[in-house]
């Protein structure tokens, strides 16, 4: 008990330190400008706090009474952090994956922006951290609302910091204008229950639960969830996701992408199953759905990308879409009180919550270390860097693994856990649910194969064969501080890839906090026993199979007895996902352009070019109708405005006559 | 004697003024004056914490409402005062236009609008209010140019007319009170007039034709849609200044005044159809100008409509009521008062230096105007509800005490527009600071005075954004527990 | 003295009438110079009216009130009129937008509006409906003025309409309203009236025209 | 006892391997009317590709060289999944049907991985090809087995053995048929064989699996010969063991051991033929008609997802 009482009170103050810490890094920079040494001081700060979160989760995570931290006596509303279980778990995912980002920071930012820039880059990256630790640790609706508001503010700072070119400027805008109607639907979803609860405070709210009317809790479900879809990136809502994490300086690219999305699953969690303890019975259905078509479009979408970023960013949708199977399938348990499969489920959502905030942001601080090396993230244009920096290859190698849901890497076990629970589904008595949850084994099945296609390629172009350009020629391996952070995720992932356990049993109490009266099935425990066993199978043969192949001779390619294999005749990114892309037609309406130099020869040309684009834009089908309205609205009302005096003297007439017609007839 | 000073300060000022053609040593004169008159709305505020309410005669009173409003106007007017010595640092000698005619007009507006504040008399009220129209309506149509003569044109007139029915009202207001027994010296008398609301139940028609015709009557002055006519006219072609002034006090003065009758009304037949009304305005406002910002061409104008916006939270506020309502729609006015003077500075530098304020014609802001866009944004941050600014705090009252009335229409269209508002501000900040600059500024840092103005300005935002300080804590209960 | 009483009883029940036809002939009235004078001689029944109150309520105030109202509206007012369309050296058209027939048939149904207005609220006020009536119809005619005549002048001269109506009302509802107001009300007429002939004439010197149709800069 | 037997039948699962690819080239030749070579000749063949030396590309990097040894480590781990003659495999008991899958999968990746590592046209051709034909056979390849899983209702693939091992031949289920035929088609494409792929043709338009490896000789060529020839004897096993288990050992005894390992070389041989027979029979498919081939595949396993649903009332 003691102990206990000792762990508490370590997670407590080193909760309350790394917020200070977080705090002061702006003063910080404010007093000292442009000194380069408060800058180290700076960076170190922010490490040693993303440290501290992730320490103060891990305590967190063990104890059943929760951290709280009131700063009510500050705010004008209750302004109170409370450190339950399921915010120690998402306080723990941020740490584990800031850190590392802020390593990679500390050499990034100096190699690549000027001194004013540096300042209020980490004075940004700082506040993004503190407000995404707000967020999972809020336990008042202003809290929670201040902060999350506050993290798109500055996230969309970070990524201006790049440049302001127009187009650029116009995906931030479309960023933040679908970040702010998020806002707005879920600041109404935790406004809705205020007429019940009488109280912002998360526990009052909890407990008005039984006296929510079932349409209100209807409309709280929705909202809650297009307003956390919003910033989760689910389609149709993720337009704004390709367009701005590919544009952000790459650390905030692992931060966006590994950490800030999850912020959205926590607060969809902390809804679904916290507060309304699993919304009406169809919701899950219906995440299933949404979250199924979000994975494959995403994973889809990713494969026809040749920008290493965009092609991350269209993954981070897959990823998302693969999380969100396993809350909806949590839902159709629960609401069917299957309390083992929703247990399951939700584990495994969560479980890969975690991986893909490893495996993510390794692969984006992977890209940057590429960008930084080469000056370009076109894959067609990288090639052979498996050679030249084998470090930060090997560490992408590994991120390419766990993303491709490999076994012996992360990414295979939640996948595996997202499995499992489907399978689990046919033991719920209900015809629908028999039905559809296995057969989602088959798309989560075609999902995984796209990926793993998806990342060889990633993997096979970017890195191996010869140099596609001058700049993947002359590449050199990142500095230390870059190779560091990716090898410190790389064997993060591989760690929990091969001891899967290390991760599960803490979930496990998570979980036993949100689901009453439900832990894992014993054969999943079990299961997670052999893996170390096939790794040891697997690395075992390998290992003597290379000892066995004796001796290597340097020998050219060959090339059908032609001299000269140049690197322009290797497969390029786009030949690569050309058999998919066809398949998948339907998918793209993709525009082919084909154009022979010179034209009057077509079988004897000078140069062939050729270009496929995607036609298929939610953009186009969505978006733009609904602006359009609002804005010929506006120019209607514009119309109205005439200019002349005698009609504004009108409107006031008519006004009045209105009213007063109102008050003769109510009487 | 307090009260009296602080009219006298003004007014005796405005003449003096007229006495010094010199424009620097009219601008010091005018910061001396301002400063008096500063302190004196101080003393003034002051007193009425310490003693409750200070009494002047029969038609001059100052009570907790009143004193918060004079806070906020004593505020914005030394920054207004601040920011106009540096804007009027080249302007001629015309004949009317010219820096003392401006110092004395504004003292005189601001005369005005203190006498608004407190006056105890509902008649003296609107005598002031429609002088706030004549005073101001000069320094509209101060710059004597096409543009600036309509303006001035339109809001006289639409002003003078909206006024005439506020008179109506309050003449059927008295025509309620003297009917139920009130001494016809006492039938204007705010105080009055709530002791006695009570006994007026009985005529809840008179009462609710007098709120008709006070509501649509003052609401043109604040700026309701579709009274509103008036307010984007005046805000463009005003100078700077008065920009600040009118959509910075003067609305609030109108604003104050409504109160002042929706608090009568209420206590009389319930808080029902003044309700009612308010947060058709309110709604109707915000909606109306939230579209319109979208389709803005000119920056102050762009401004305009948001504030009459604002005054449409404002209404909504008041309109949920409800202590937290209340408590968010008055901080509402002036969190919204600090932001919107910011806003208008810096579209004043803006037009100084780019010389104009076609938005289209203007971009690359961020590189050729560091301070001045760093201002814009932060105001604009500020002006649309984000943290950590002021004006969230207040929206989130509001929006809080409306969800938990379960008003879901209003909360409904309120979140949509909120969303289609900061939409159209991102647009026009993005095309106004990014990209490449068309023309170079004359000056790109900014002169002190500027510096000063805006600095504390945004901090003030900031700094409600953190925490409402002790000083505000108690006026508002003050201020709330007059209007109870 | 009973002359005057006579009188008085015969302006009480009468000086509606004289209202409602300065009302209509103002709705016909083309040249600038005669609406003024028609307002002139509307004023001055309301002057007659008030004098009428006076001195069968036995109220003294009520006097000084009429007294302000026969100098400011019956000859000061007109007379500022005069002089500014002489100053203007403008058309003496009204510059209506709807013709003089259409006029007449709106005022006729403004007045028909007015009466219909008033009748509930009449007898609980207990005065004589036709006088509330012809107040209403008063400021209904003046926003109407406003609304349909294009010249500048003509707005003034409609929101005057509109102030006799409401002071009307007042005056017959409440026997008018605290002396100092009512004075604090002419003392705003008189200097709005003032400001609006500055504007006139910059409005002229700037345009020079005086449609205020025309002024259509400022929109959207 | 247990754990020795278990080890065995993985050994014998991993060295047969060779033996069965020469029975059915042995095979496939009586059909064409040929002599064919001797059924041991893929033991000569790995024997000589060992002794030789590795010819490595100039521009390939270390992932080109651990590539084939990772792939033969996942196939081998995939083998000590599937009991032969004893119900119990060697990680069996647990190692479910989702690790089986992804196994394969794991060692996939890493071969098109070398293949690209070669630097000329045909890995990277290959690694695309192969990409598609992968990631669609996931689907039916999951759901065939998951549909086996909910009527055991066990994941492991002991457990599904173990459930088939106790229902008689002839109440055999619509759900098995549907499973067989879909599993059957997709071990075809994962083995890279007819009328998927053709094991045996050198000319690029064609070419899949034989692409990937054009740049490898030597050691490494050998790894990758062996592990295609446990991953197609794996498969083989796996079949056997999921719809046809009946014969294996229900104890220790070494009478029972040996019936069985006859009962199996039975259905083996038999598998073989039946194999041998599609592979000189049918015409490689057409690039973009295999999609519909194992979308046919697809289609037949989801029936039979939906039908267990039916079975299990």
């Amino acid at each position: 008990m003691g102990n206990s009482q000792l762990q508490i009170g370590m997670a407590n103050i080193a909760f309350r330190s790394l917020l200070v810490g977080l705090g002061i890094v702006v003063p910080l920079l404010l007093m000292a400008n442009r000194a380069k040494r408060m800058r180290r001081i700076v960076a170190a700060l922010i490490a040693v706090c993303s440290l501290a979160a992730a320490m103060a989760g891990a305590t967190a995570l063990f104890q059943h009474t929760a951290i709280r931290i009131e700063l009510s006596v500050v705010t004008p509303f209750p302004f109170v952090l409370t450190l339950d279980q399921l915010s120690a778990f998402f306080l723990l995912l941020i740490g584990s994956a800031a850190t590392p980002v802020a390593i990679f920071s500390a050499s990034y930012f100096e190699l690549h922006y000027s001194d004013q820039l540096r300042n209020w880059i980490w004075g940004f990256v700082s506040l993004f951290l503190l407000s995404m630790i707000v967020v999972v640790t809020a336990s008042t609706i202003f809290a929670f609302l201040f902060a999350w508001e506050l993290m798109t503010l500055v996230s969309a700072g970070l990524v201006l910091m790049e440049g302001d070119s127009p187009e650029r400027s116009h995906n931030v805008f479309i960023y933040l204008l679908m970040m702010h109607a998020g806002a707005a639907a879920v600041a109404a979803s935790f406004f809705l229950f205020l007429p019940f609860s009488h109280t912002q405070d998360f526990e009052g709210i909890r407990f008005s639960l039984a006296t929510v009317p079932l349409g209100t809790r209807t409309a709280i479900f929705v909202l809650a969830f297009a307003g956390f879809g919003v910033k989760a990136g689910i389609i149709p809502l993720h337009l704004w996701l390709p367009r701005a994490h590919p544009i952000a300086p790459s650390p905030v690219s692992a931060l966006m992408s590994g950490i800030m999305l999850k912020t959205a699953v926590y607060g969809l969690v902390r809804f679904a199953f916290d507060f309304l303890g699993g919304g009406p019975w169809w919701s899950g259905y219906v995440v299933l759905l949404i979250a199924a078509v979000t994975a494959l479009l995403g994973i889809l979408y990713a494969i026809a990308e040749h920008d290493l970023k965009r092609l991350l960013a269209y993954s981070s949708v897959e990823n998302i879409g693969i999380i969100f199977l396993g809350l909806g399938t949590s839902l159709i348990f629960a609401a069917h009180h299957n309390f083992v499969g929703a247990a399951l489920a939700l584990t495994a959502a969560l479980m890969h919550a975690f991986n893909h905030a490893l495996f993510k942001s390794l692969l984006f601080l992977g890209a940057g270390a590429v960008s930084h090396a080469t000056h370009t993230l076109d894959l067609n244009q990288l090639g052979g860097l498996q050679r030249r920096m084998p470090a930060t290859g090997l560490a992408m190698l590994v991120g390419c693994c766990s993303i491709a849901g490999l076994p012996l890497f992360n990414g295979f076990i939640s996948e595996w856990l997202t499995f499992r629970s489907f399978v689990a589904g046919s033991t719920v008595l209900n015809t629908k649910t028999q039905v559809i949850l296995p057969l989602m084994v088959g798309i989560l099945a075609m999902i995984g194969g796209l990926a793993a296609a998806c990342f060889v390629k990633v993997f096979g172009v970017g890195f191996l064969g010869r140099p596609r350009s001058a700049g993947a020629e002359h590449a050199e391996e990142a500095p230390f501080a870059m190779r560091a952070s990716l090898s410190l995720l790389a064997a993060a992932c591989v760690c929990v890839g091969i001891f899967p356990g290390i991760l599960l049993r803490p979930l496990g109490l998570v979980i036993g906090g949100l689901i009453p009266a439900a832990g894992l099935p014993a054969d999943i425990v079990s299961f997670t026993r052999i893996i170390p066993w096939t790794a040891a199978i697997v690395l075992g043969i390998a290992g003597m199979a290379v000892l066995l192949s004796g001796g290597k001779r340097i020998a050219r390619t060959w090339a059908c007895g032609l001299p000269g294999l140049t690197s322009r005749m290797q497969y390029s990114s786009t030949g690569f996902s050309k058999p998919i892309r066809f398949v998948f037609a339907r998918v793209y309406r993709p525009e082919r352009k084909v154009e022979r130099l010179p034209a009057d020869q077509p079988y004897f040309p000078v140069s062939v070019s050729y270009s496929s684009v995607r036609t298929t834009s939610w953009e186009r089908a969505i978006y733009r109708p609904f602006v359009d309205l609002f804005i010929s609205i506006a120019y209607q009302l514009r119309r109205l405005q005439t200019g002349n005096i005698q009609v504004y003297l009108l409107y006031i007439f008519l006004a009045l006559v209105c009213l007063l017609t109102f008050v003769r007839f109510e009487r | 004697m307090i009260l009296l000073s602080s009219l006298a300060i003004p007014l005796l000022g405005a003449g003096l003024m007229l006495g010094f053609a010199n424009a620097k040593i009219a601008t010091r004169l005018a910061l001396l004056i301002g400063a008096a008159e500063i302190a004196s709305l101080g003393a003034i505020v002051w007193q009425v914490h310490i003693r409750g309410v200070l009494q002047e005669g029969r038609y001059l009173r100052a009570d907790g409402l009143s004193a918060f409003f004079l806070l906020s106007i004593a505020f914005v007017f030394g920054l207004v005062l601040v920011y106009s010595s540096g804007y009027l640092r080249h302007m001629g000698e015309g004949r009317f236009t010219s820096a003392r005619w401006f110092y004395s007009l504004v003292f005189l507006f601001l005369f005005t609008m203190i006498t608004v504040c407190l006056s105890a008399n509902l008649g003296l009220m609107w005598i002031m209010m429609e002088g706030t129209t004549l005073a101001s309506a000069l320094l509209v149509g101060f710059y004597n140019t096409e543009g600036a003569v309509e303006a001035g044109w339109k809001y006289l007139m639409v002003c003078t007319v909206g006024i005439a029915f506020a008179l109506f009202g309050t003449i059927v207001l008295y025509l309620a009170a003297v009917k139920d027994g009130v001494k016809s010296a006492d039938a204007l008398d705010w105080l009055s007039l709530m002791t006695a609301a009570p006994r007026m139940a009985g005529d809840g028609h008179l009462l609710k034709l007098a709120f008709v015709f006070v509501i649509v009557g003052y609401g043109t002055k604040i700026g309701f849609v579709p009274m509103h006519s008036w307010l984007p006219d005046a805000h463009t072609e005003a100078p700077t200044p008065i920009s600040a002034l009118l959509s910075g006090v003067l609305l609030n003065c109108a604003m104050y005044a409504l109160m002042r009758y929706d608090a009568i009304i209420s206590h009389a037949i319930g808080s029902g159809f003044p309700h009612a009304l308010l947060l058709i305005f309110g709604v109707m406002s915000m909606v109306v100008a939230g579209l319109l910002i979208l389709v803005q061409r000119n920056l102050k104008r762009l401004m305009a409509y948001s504030s009459v916006e604002h005054m449409g939270i404002i209404a909504i506020g008041l309109g949920v009521g409800g202590p937290l309502g209340l408590w968010g729609a008055l901080l509402h006015t002036f969190n919204h008062s600090v932001a919107k003077s910011l806003l208008f500075f810096s579209a004043g530098n803006v037009r100084h230096n780019l010389g104009t304020l076609r938005m289209d014609g203007i971009s690359g802001m961020s590189r050729t105007l560091p301070q001045t866009s760093a201002a814009l944004v932060v105001g604009s941050l500020a002006i649309v509800g984000l943290p950590p600014f002021g004006l969230f705090i207040s929206e989130f009252a509001i929006l809080s005490e409306a969800f938990t009335q379960a008003r879901y229409l209003v909360v409904t269209l309120f979140l949509i527009t909120l969303s289609v508002v900061f939409g159209g501000f991102a647009h026009h900040l993005f095309k106004l600071l990014c990209g490449q600059p068309v023309r170079q500024p004359e000056r790109s840092r900014l002169i002190p005075s500027e510096y000063t103005v805006m600095g504390i300005a945004a901090f003030c935002l900031l700094l409600f954004g953190a925490r409402v300080p002790y000083v505000f804590r108690v006026l508002l209960q003050d201020a709330m527990a007059v209007l109870r | 003295m009973g002359l005057v009483a006579i009188a008085t009883s015969k302006i009480l029940s009468s000086f509606s009438v004289f209202l409602f036809l300065s009302i209509l002939l103002l709705a016909v009235a083309r040249r600038i110079s005669t609406n003024v004078l028609l307002f002139g001689v509307q004023s001055a029944v309301i002057t007659a009216e008030v004098f009428a109150t006076g001195f069968q309520e036995k109220l003294a105030e009520i006097y000084v009130v009429a007294a302000m109202v026969f100098v400011i509206k019956v000859m000061l007012i007109p007379r500022a009129f005069f002089v500014l369309t002489k100053k203007l050296k403008t058309v003496h058209d009204v510059k209506a937008s709807t013709t003089p027939t259409q006029s007449v048939f709106i005022v006729a149904f403004l007045i028909y509006l007015s009466y219909a207005a008033v009748q509930s609220y009449g007898q609980e006020v207990r005065v004589p409906e036709d006088g509330l009536a012809a107040a209403v119809a008063l400021i209904l005619t003046g926003a109407f003025l406003m609304v349909s005549r294009r010249k500048a002048l003509m707005q003034m001269l409609g929101l005057l309409v509109m102030e006799n109506g409401i002071f009307l009302a007042a005056l017959l509802t409440t026997f008018g309203m605290p002396l100092v107001i009512e004075i604090g009300i002419f003392f705003d007429i008189l200097v709005g009236l003032l400001l609006m002939g500055i504007f006139t004439f910059r409005i002229r010197d700037t345009f020079d025209h005086l449609d205020v149709s025309k002024l259509r800069r400022l929109r959207g | 006892m247990k754990l020795v037997i278990n080890l065995l039948q993985a050994l014998m699962l991993i060295l047969g391997a060779p033996l069965v690819r020469g029975v059915i080239s042995r095979v496939k030749a009586r059909l064409q009317r040929r002599r064919g070579a001797s059924i041991w000749r893929p033991y000569s063949d790995l024997f000589k590709l060992l002794r030789k030396e590795d010819l490595v590309p100039p521009t390939s990097s270390v992932v080109f060289r651990i590539a084939p040894a990772l792939l033969l480590g996942a196939t081998a781990c995939v083998a000590a999944f599937v009991p032969v003659v004893w119900p119990i495999g060697l990680l069996a008991s647990r190692g479910d049907l989702f690790l089986l899958v992804y196994f394969l999968a794991f060692g996939r990746f890493f071969l098109s991985l070398g293949a690209f590592d070669g630097g000329s046209a045909f890995g990277g051709m290959g690694a695309s090809r192969e990409a598609l034909v992968s990631s669609l056979a996931e689907t039916p390849f999951l759901l065939a087995l998951t549909a086996i899983a909910i009527l055991a209702s066990h994941a492991d693939i002991s457990g599904m053995i173990g459930w088939t091992l106790q229902q008689s031949f002839f109440n055999i289920s619509t759900v098995h048929i549907l499973a067989f035929t879909s599993l059957a088609m997709v071990v075809l494409a994962e083995t890279g064989r007819m009328p998927i792929d053709n094991p045996t043709t050198h000319l690029e338009l064609t070419m899949i699996h034989e692409a990937m490896v054009l740049e490898y000789s030597g050691p490494s060529l050998a790894l990758i010969e062996a592990a295609s020839a446990v991953k197609l004897h794996a498969m083989l096993a796996l079949l056997i063991g999921l719809f046809m288990p009946w014969g294996m050992a229900s104890s220790y005894s070494g009478g029972e051991l040996g019936l069985a390992f006859i009962f199996y070389a039975a259905k083996v041989a038999g598998l073989i033929f039946v194999l041998a027979l599609i592979e000189s029979g049918v015409a490689k498919l057409r690039m973009y008609l295999v999609p519909d081939f194992l979308g046919v595949a697809s289609a037949l396993s989801a029936l039979a997802v939906i039908f267990t649903m039916l079975v299990k009332r």
